[in-house]
C-alpha cells in the first residue's frame, strides 16, 4: 500500500492543513511534498484544532530537528561501520525513515525530573530511534551496542535490550507481544497511586496479531489508563506485508473498537506526530485514559542489519535472501525516502523562520561531529569481564558458575 | 500470636504491607482477597484500600501478571493472585522477560513483584486443568526469579511479607489444598527468608525431602516412622529457585539415604533436583524418588487416590530403604 | 443489565418479528413474553428475511422442544440428586436457563455421519447442555459424571472434560480462553483439506477478555475459517458481571470490529438462534467465513454445582459466600426466567399448531422418564480401576506408577 | 543417500509426508519452509503445496500452536514452526491442553500434531530472549506430549516422519545452532523411533550424557579424551519424554561414572532427570553436571562465551572424574 492511498482513506474527518504552512499562522507557503494531516477520531473541543506546534518555543522545535538528526546519523554511522570495519561487533535494527514518529512523541513527554515523575517509553525490538528520542546518553548506547563493560548496560545487552530508567526508557523488549501489556502495568500503577505520569508503547504493526494487544487496549479501556500505544506502521513486519495479519486498513480501527481515541497521523510529519501526541498527554493526565495513535511510516533498511547497504548511502535496496512470501518493491521504499523525516522537519523550520539553510546545515554538522565522537570514545572502551556474567540475577550477589561441572 | 489459617496468614501479611505502602496494589480475578478467622477482623482488601489498588479483571491471568511487572518497573509494588485453571499463561512473561530483564539490563531494571500461582486442590474428582501436578518445576528453572513453596501458615505469611519485600520478582506458590491449614501465627509483620530450607525434624537414618503440598504426607509419616524407632531427617525445601543445597548435603552426608517426595510429575519433579545436587557432593548415598507418575490427574477418585503420593506409599518407601 | 435495555440496544438493524407469530404465516397471536428478535449485521440479500425455521418439518421442530427439555431434565434431576443424595458424587456447571442456544445452533449443524463430514463442537466448563444437543448418549454421559468406569470417557473426564468425537462434540474445555482458538484450528484444516464441515465453539461472556479472542478472530477473518463463534452472554462470568471485564454493551461489537458478520440473538427463543445458525452455517460451507452470534441469555443456577438452589425447585437465589465484588440481585434472576427456553419452544409450537398442549405435556414425560432410566443405569455402573490411570497417557502402551518410590 | 545440512534433511521429511497426506498442513511466521543443498532441488513448501496449506501468519505463535492442536482434533495432520522468540509462548496450550486431551478423554481425543520449536542459536551476541537455554526442561516435564531433539541430520529427518506419523503430539525442539549442520541422509522417507536414545560411542570408564545443542561439544570432548586413552560412552538422549531409562541404565552400570552435559540451565537441566534415574538405580556411581549457570545469556561475546559449556569444560571435568 502507497502513503497516498493511506492518506485517502484516513482523512475523513478533520482536514488539518499541513505542518509546514501553519505555525502562528506567518506564512502561507505550499511546499511540495507537504502531507495533509489526518486526525482521525477525537472531537476537538471548543475550537481547538489541536495544533499545539504553534505554542513551541524555537528551540524546542530545534532541539526535535536536532534529535532526528541525531537518530539518522546514529544510524548511517553505525550502518557504515557495519560495512565496513569488519572489528566491528555491533548491530541494529535500524529506525531510519521512521525519526519523526519517536521524536514527536517523545517532544511531548516529560523527561527529566526523578522517577516518580517522568513519564516512561516502552520501545520494541528497534530501539535505538525510541532512546535517543526519549533522551539517553548516545555515547554510552553506542558503547552498549558495542558489547563494552562501560556501556548503557554494561555489555548484557547489546542493541536489543537497551534500557536507561534514568531517563524513562524503559527499554527495549525482544519480545513481540509482552511490552505493550507491561507498559500496560506501568500505567495502572500510575493511577493507582495518583500519579499523572503517562506510559508510552511503541509497538509495530506486527504487534497487532499478537494476543497481547487485545489485553493491553481492553484492559487501558476498562480502567482508564494514562497508556499511549504508538503504533509505528511501517507497513511490514520482518518480511511480510501487514496485509498478511490484519485485517483493517488502518489498525487504528481496531483501538477504536474498543471506545479509545484512535488517530492515523503522518509519521514522517513530526510536528503531526507532536500535535497528536500531545493531545494524548494531556488527556491522560488528566485521567480521561488512554490514546491510539497509529503513525504511517516506513524503514529505510531491512528487518535487521545492513543487508543491502552501501557504505555512505542511505538505505538498502533489493535484498530477498529466502524466497521470501512478499517482499517489499524497491519502488516502494524509493517513494516513501521522498518523504523523509529530515527533510520535513528542515522545510518546517525554515518555513516558518525558525532557520535558515545555512544554520540548519550547521546543526546536522554538529550532530554528525557529536555522532562521530560517541563512535570514537566508545571504541575505545574496555570488554567485559567473564566473571560478571554471573551477577544481577538476582539484585544482591552472584550465582554460581556451573559451566565447569 | 494466634491460630490462623494459611488463608488468613497469608491475606494479613498482604494487608500489613499495604498499610505501610501506599503506592501497593493487587490485582485479581475471581478470588476476592477476603479471609475471615474466629476471634480475628475480617480482611478485605477491596473495601479497605478501595478498587484503584485492589483491581478485579476480567479472566485474562497474562495481563494480571504483566501487569504487577509493569508496575514494578514504575516504581510501584504490585502482586497478583493467578488462579490454578491460569497457572500457566502467564508463564512466558515470567520466564522470558521479568527472569531476564535485571540481568539483560546489566541492573538497571527493578522487576521486584510478587505473583501468587496457585497450585490446585490435588483433591479428587477433577481432572486436566484442574487438578494439576506440574507448576513447581516448570517456574524453578527460570532464573531471575525466586520461586518459593510454603507449607505452614508460619512461613505462608512470614515468606509473603518477604516477598513483597523483595527488589526480585518473586513467583510464590499457592498449594491451594494448604489453604485451611491451621497454625500459630504472629500478628505483627515479620519475614521468613526466600533462600533457606527448613529442616522440621532431625534424624540419622534418612533424610526426605519434600514442599508445599508434599509435607502434611511426610509429617505424617515421618510421625510413625519415629514411633517405629527410625530417625528421621525431614526437610521442607520452602525456596524452589535458588534451592538451599547446603542444608540438603549437610543432611545426607549425615543420613547417606535420601528419599524425595513430590507432588508434582516424576520427571523433572523437584526431586530430580534434589537427587542430583545430593548426588554431585555426596558419596555413598542410596535415593529414592516418590512423586505423582507422568500422567494427568484423572477425574475419577479410584484412579485418582491410588495415583497420588500419600503417607503410606512415603512410610513403605523409608522402610525399603532403611 | 435488564434483557429488555439490551434488547432495545441491538435491534436497530432489522426489525424481525418474533417467532411465535411466524411460521407459515398461519396465526398471528400476541403472546405476553414474547421477545423481538433481531440480527444486528448482515444484510439480508433478495428479500431473503432469514427466518428459515419456516422450512422446518414438524418432526425437527418437536425434536428441538424434546432436545431442550432433555437438557433441562437432565439438569434438574442431577441437582436434585446433589442435594439429596450424599452419596452421590457427581456435579455440573447447570445450563439450565440456556438451553434454547446450544439447541438452536445444534439443530443446524450435521451430528450425524462420517467423522470426516460432520460438523465439530467446541464445549466450555458447561458442558453438558451443549452435548446433549450435539447428540451425545446421555446415559453415558451421566455414568460419566459419577466417574464410572463405563462412562462416556472411562471415568476420566467428569463433568468439565466430556467430549465424543463421534457424534462431533469434541468437548468440554476447562480453560478459558484456548478453545475457540483450538475449534479455529479444526476450522483451519477444514479450509486446508476442502471439506464444507464447520467448527463451532461455544464461549461465554468471560471469554471475551481472554487475549485468545483476538487471535480467534483475527485469524478466521484473515483465512476467511468456517468458524462460528457463539458467545453465549449470560451476563456474569464466575460471580462478576461482564461490565468488569468488557467495555462493550454488545460483545460482538468486538467481532464485528474485524468485518466478521455479527448478530444478538435472543438466547431464549430457539427459533430465532437456529435462524441466526443456520445463516453462520451456510456462510461457513459455502466459502465465506466466520460468523459471530451473541446470544443473550442467563443462567438460574449459581456458577458452579447446586449451592442456593432447592430439591424439585428450578434455579438458586442468594447464594454469596465470599463477599462478592458484584452479585447478581435476586430479581434479575427472577425476571429472567419469566423468559424461560423451555415455555417459549412449548408456546411456539403450539402456536404454530404443530402439538398441542396435552401432547407438549406427554412428550415432557416422556423425557423425564428417559432421564431417569439414564440416571438409573449409570448409578449402576462400575467404578473405575484404579491402575487404569496409567492408560491413555499416549495412544499406546501405560506410563509406570512413580507413587510407590 | 547424500550429504545433506540438517535443515534441508527436515524439510525433505516434511515434504515426504505432506506429499503423501494430501490433508497435512503447515503453519509458519517468518521463516518460509524453503531449503537447498547442493545438487538437490530447491524445496520451497509454500510452492508445492500451495497456500491453503502452507500458511504465512501474524505473529501469534499461541494461534499457530492451537491451530494445528485443532486440525488434529478434526483429524486432520499439521505442523507449525514456532521461532524461538516465541518459543514459550504456545506453552499453555500445550501443556495444559494438548498434553492431558487423550487422558481426560479416556482415550477419545486425537491430539497428534507437531510444534517444532526452536531453541536458540546460543551465539555470542544476543541476550534475553534472543538467546535461550531453557526450552528443554519446560517441555520434558509435560506428560502426553513426547519432546524429542535430535542432534544429527539423519535423526532429524527420521525423527521429523515418525513425529509427523505419531498420533500423539510431539515437541519438536530444533536448536537452531544445528541447522547447518551436515551429514548422510537418505531420500527416501523413513523413521528415527521416539523413543530411544542413541549410544554414539562405547566405552568402560565414563558415561557422558547429553542431548542436541550439547552433542557437538561433547563428541569433540570424547574424541580428545579417547586419543589421550580414557574409554569414553557417550550417549545422546534424542528424547526426552518419554525419557529411555534402560539405556542410561546399562551404561552406567558399567562404567559407574556419569557426568552429563546440557545446553540448559542448571537447575532442572535434563542432566537432573539423567542423574537421578541413573542414582535411584545403580549403586556406588559418581556424578558430575555441566550446564549453563543459572543466568539468562548476556549478550557480550567476553562474558557468554565464559559462560557456554564446551568440550574444555567436558574434558577437565573428565579427568577429574577417571
Ligand atoms: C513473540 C515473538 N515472535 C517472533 C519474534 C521475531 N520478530 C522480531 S521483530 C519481528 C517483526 C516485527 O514487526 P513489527 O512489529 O511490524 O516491527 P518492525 O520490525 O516493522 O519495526 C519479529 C517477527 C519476536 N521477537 N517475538
Ligand atoms: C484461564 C482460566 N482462568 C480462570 C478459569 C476459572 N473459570 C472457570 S469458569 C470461569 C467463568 C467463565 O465465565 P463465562 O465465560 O462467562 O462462562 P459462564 O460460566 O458464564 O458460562 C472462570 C473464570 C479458567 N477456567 N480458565
Ligand atoms: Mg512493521
Ligand atoms: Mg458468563
Amino acid at each position: 500500500m502507497k502513503y497516498e492511498e493511506t492518506n485517502k482513506a484516513t482523512s475523513t474527518e478533520v482536514d488539518a492543513p499541513s505542518s509546514e504552512s501553519r505555525r502562528g499562522f506567518l506564512k502561507l507557503a505550499a511546499i511540495s511534498g507537504a502531507a495533509v494531516s489526518v486526525t482521525k477520531r477525537g472531537a476537538l473541543a471548543n475550537g481547538e484544532i489541536g495544533f499545539w506546534a504553534k505554542d513551541l518555543p524555537d528551540d524546542k522545535l530545534i532541539d526535535m530537528y536536532r534529535t532526528i538528526l541525531k537518530i539518522r546519523w546514529h544510524e548511517r554511522t553505525q550502518a557504515d561501520k557495519m560495512l565496513a570495519d569488519p572489528s566491528y561487533r555491533g548491530y541494529n535494527h535500524f529506525y531510519a525513515g521512521q525519526e519523526a514518529v519517536a521524536t514527536g512523541v517523545c517532544a511531548a513527554l516529560r523527561n527529566d525530573g526523578p522517577f516518580e515523575q517522568i513519564d516512561l517509553v516502552y520501545s520494541s525490538h528497534r530501539p535505538s530511534g525510541h532512546a535517543i528520542a526519549k533522551g539517553v546518553d548516545i555515547p554510552t548506547m553506542v558503547a552498549e551496542m558495542d558489547f563494552r563493560s562501560t556501556g548503557m548496560n554494561g555489555g548484557y545487552a547489546a542493541e536489543m535490550h537497551i534500557s536507561d530508567p534514568s531517563v524513562g526508557f524503559i527499554g527495549a523488549d525482544g519480545m513481540i507481544g509482552p511490552a505493550p501489556v507491561i507498559a500496560s502495568g506501568s500505567a495502572f500503577a500510575f493511577r493507582a497511586r495518583e500519579s499523572d505520569q503517562v506510559a508510552v508503547v511503541f509497538a509495530g504493526d506486527g504487534n497487532y496479531a499478537a494476543p497481547h494487544f487485545h489485553s493491553t487496549l481492553n484492559n487501558a479501556k476498562l480502567l482508564d489508563l494514562p497508556l499511549i500505544y504508538v503504533c509505528e506502521n511501517n507497513l511490514y513486519h520482518q518480511y511480510a506485508h501487514y496485509s498478511y495479519s490484519c485485517p483493517h486498513k488502518d489498525i487504528s480501527d481496531a483501538a477504536a473498537a474498543y471506545g479509545i481515541p484512535a488517530n492515523v497521523v503522518d509519521g514522517q510529519d513530526v510536528v503531526q506526530v507532536y500535535n497528536a501526541a500531545k493531545t494524548a498527554v494531556d488527556r491522560a493526565r488528566a485521567g480521561g485514559g488512554p490514546t491510539f495513535i497509529e503513525a504511517k511510516t516506513y524503514r529505510y533498511y531491512n528487518h535487521w542489519g545492513a543487508p543491502g547497504a552501501k557504505e555512505g548511502e542511505l538505505g538498502a535496496f533489493g535484498y530477498d535472501p529466502l524466497a521470501i512470501t512478499s517482499f517489499r518493491p524497491e519502488r516502494e521504499v524509493r517513494a516513501w525516502m521522498q518523504r523523509d523525516p529530515v527533510d520535513i522537519s528542515r522545510k518546517i523550520l525554515i518555513d516558518w523562520g525558525i532557520l535558515d539553510e545555512a544554520r540548519a546545515a550547521e546543526i546536522e554538522t554538529e550532530v554528525k561531529q557529536e555522532i562521530a565522537s560517541a563512535f570514537e570514545w566508545a571504541m575505545q572502551q574496555p570488554l567485559c569481564n567473564p566473571e560478571d556474567a554471573l551477577k544481577h540475577v538476582f539484585a544482591e550477589g552472584t550465582v554460581p558458575a556451573r559451566q565447569f561441572g | 500470636m494466634a491460630e490462623k489459617s494459611w488463608m488468613y496468614a497469608v491475606l494479613e501479611g498482604v494487608q500489613q504491607e499495604m498499610q505501610q505502602d501506599p503506592k501497593m496494589s493487587w490485582i485479581f480475578e475471581l478470588t476476592p482477597p477476603v479471609a475471615s478467622n474466629p476471634g480475628m477482623p475480617v480482611i478485605n482488601l477491596e473495601t479497605e484500600f478501595g478498587r484503584k489498588r485492589v483491581v478485579n479483571t476480567g479472566i485474562d491471568e497474562n495481563w494480571m501478571a504483566s501487569c504487577v511487572l509493569g508496575a514494578a518497573l514504575a516504581g510501584s509494588k504490585a502482586a497478583t493472585y493467578i488462579p490454578y485453571q491460569g497457572a500457566l499463561i502467564p508463564f512466558e512473561v515470567i520466564q522470558n522477560v521479568a527472569g531476564k530483564l535485571r540481568h539483560m539490563t546489566g541492573g538497571k531494571a527493578t522487576p521486584g513483584c510478587v505473583w501468587v500461582i496457585e497450585m490446585t486442590g490435588q483433591t479428587p474428582g477433577f481432572a486436566g486443568q484442574h487438578s494439576c501436578y506440574e507448576e513447581d518445576s516448570y517456574y524453578a528453572h527460570i532464573p531471575g526469579v525466586r520461586t518459593v513453596i510454603p507449607s505452614t501458615p508460619y512461613d505462608a505469611k512470614g515468606m509473603m511479607i518477604s516477598a513483597l519485600r523483595s527488589s526480585d520478582p518473586v513467583v510464590y506458590l499457592y498449594p491451594a489444598g494448604l489453604r485451611t491449614l491451621q497454625g500459630e501465627v504472629p500478628d505483627e509483620a515479620y519475614e521468613v527468608p526466600l533462600d533457606k530450607a527448613a529442616v522440621r525434624q532431625e534424624g540419622n537414618d534418612l533424610t526426605i525431602v519434600s514442599s508445599g503440598a508434599g509435607m502434611p504426607g511426610v509429617l505424617e509419616a515421618a510421625e510413625k516412622l519415629t514411633a517405629d524407632g527410625m530417625s528421621v531427617e525431614v526437610i521442607d525445601l520452602r525456596v524452589l529457585k535458588e534451592m538451599d543445597t547446603e542444608t540438603l548435603v549437610n543432611s545426607v552426608g549425615k543420613t547417606k539415604r535420601l528419599l524425595t517426595v513430590d507432588q508434582s510429575y516424576y520427571t523433572l519433579c523437584p526431586g530430580a533436583e534434589v537427587i542430583a545436587r545430593v548426588a554431585e557432593n555426596v558419596e555413598g548415598v542410596k535415593f529414592k524418588r516418590i512423586a505423582f507418575p507422568d500422567a494427568p490427574p484423572p477425574a475419577s477418585p479410584e484412579m485418582f487416590t491410588w495415583m497420588r503420593p500419600n503417607a503410606g506409599h512415603i512410610i513403605e518407601a523409608a522402610k525399603k530403604m532403611v
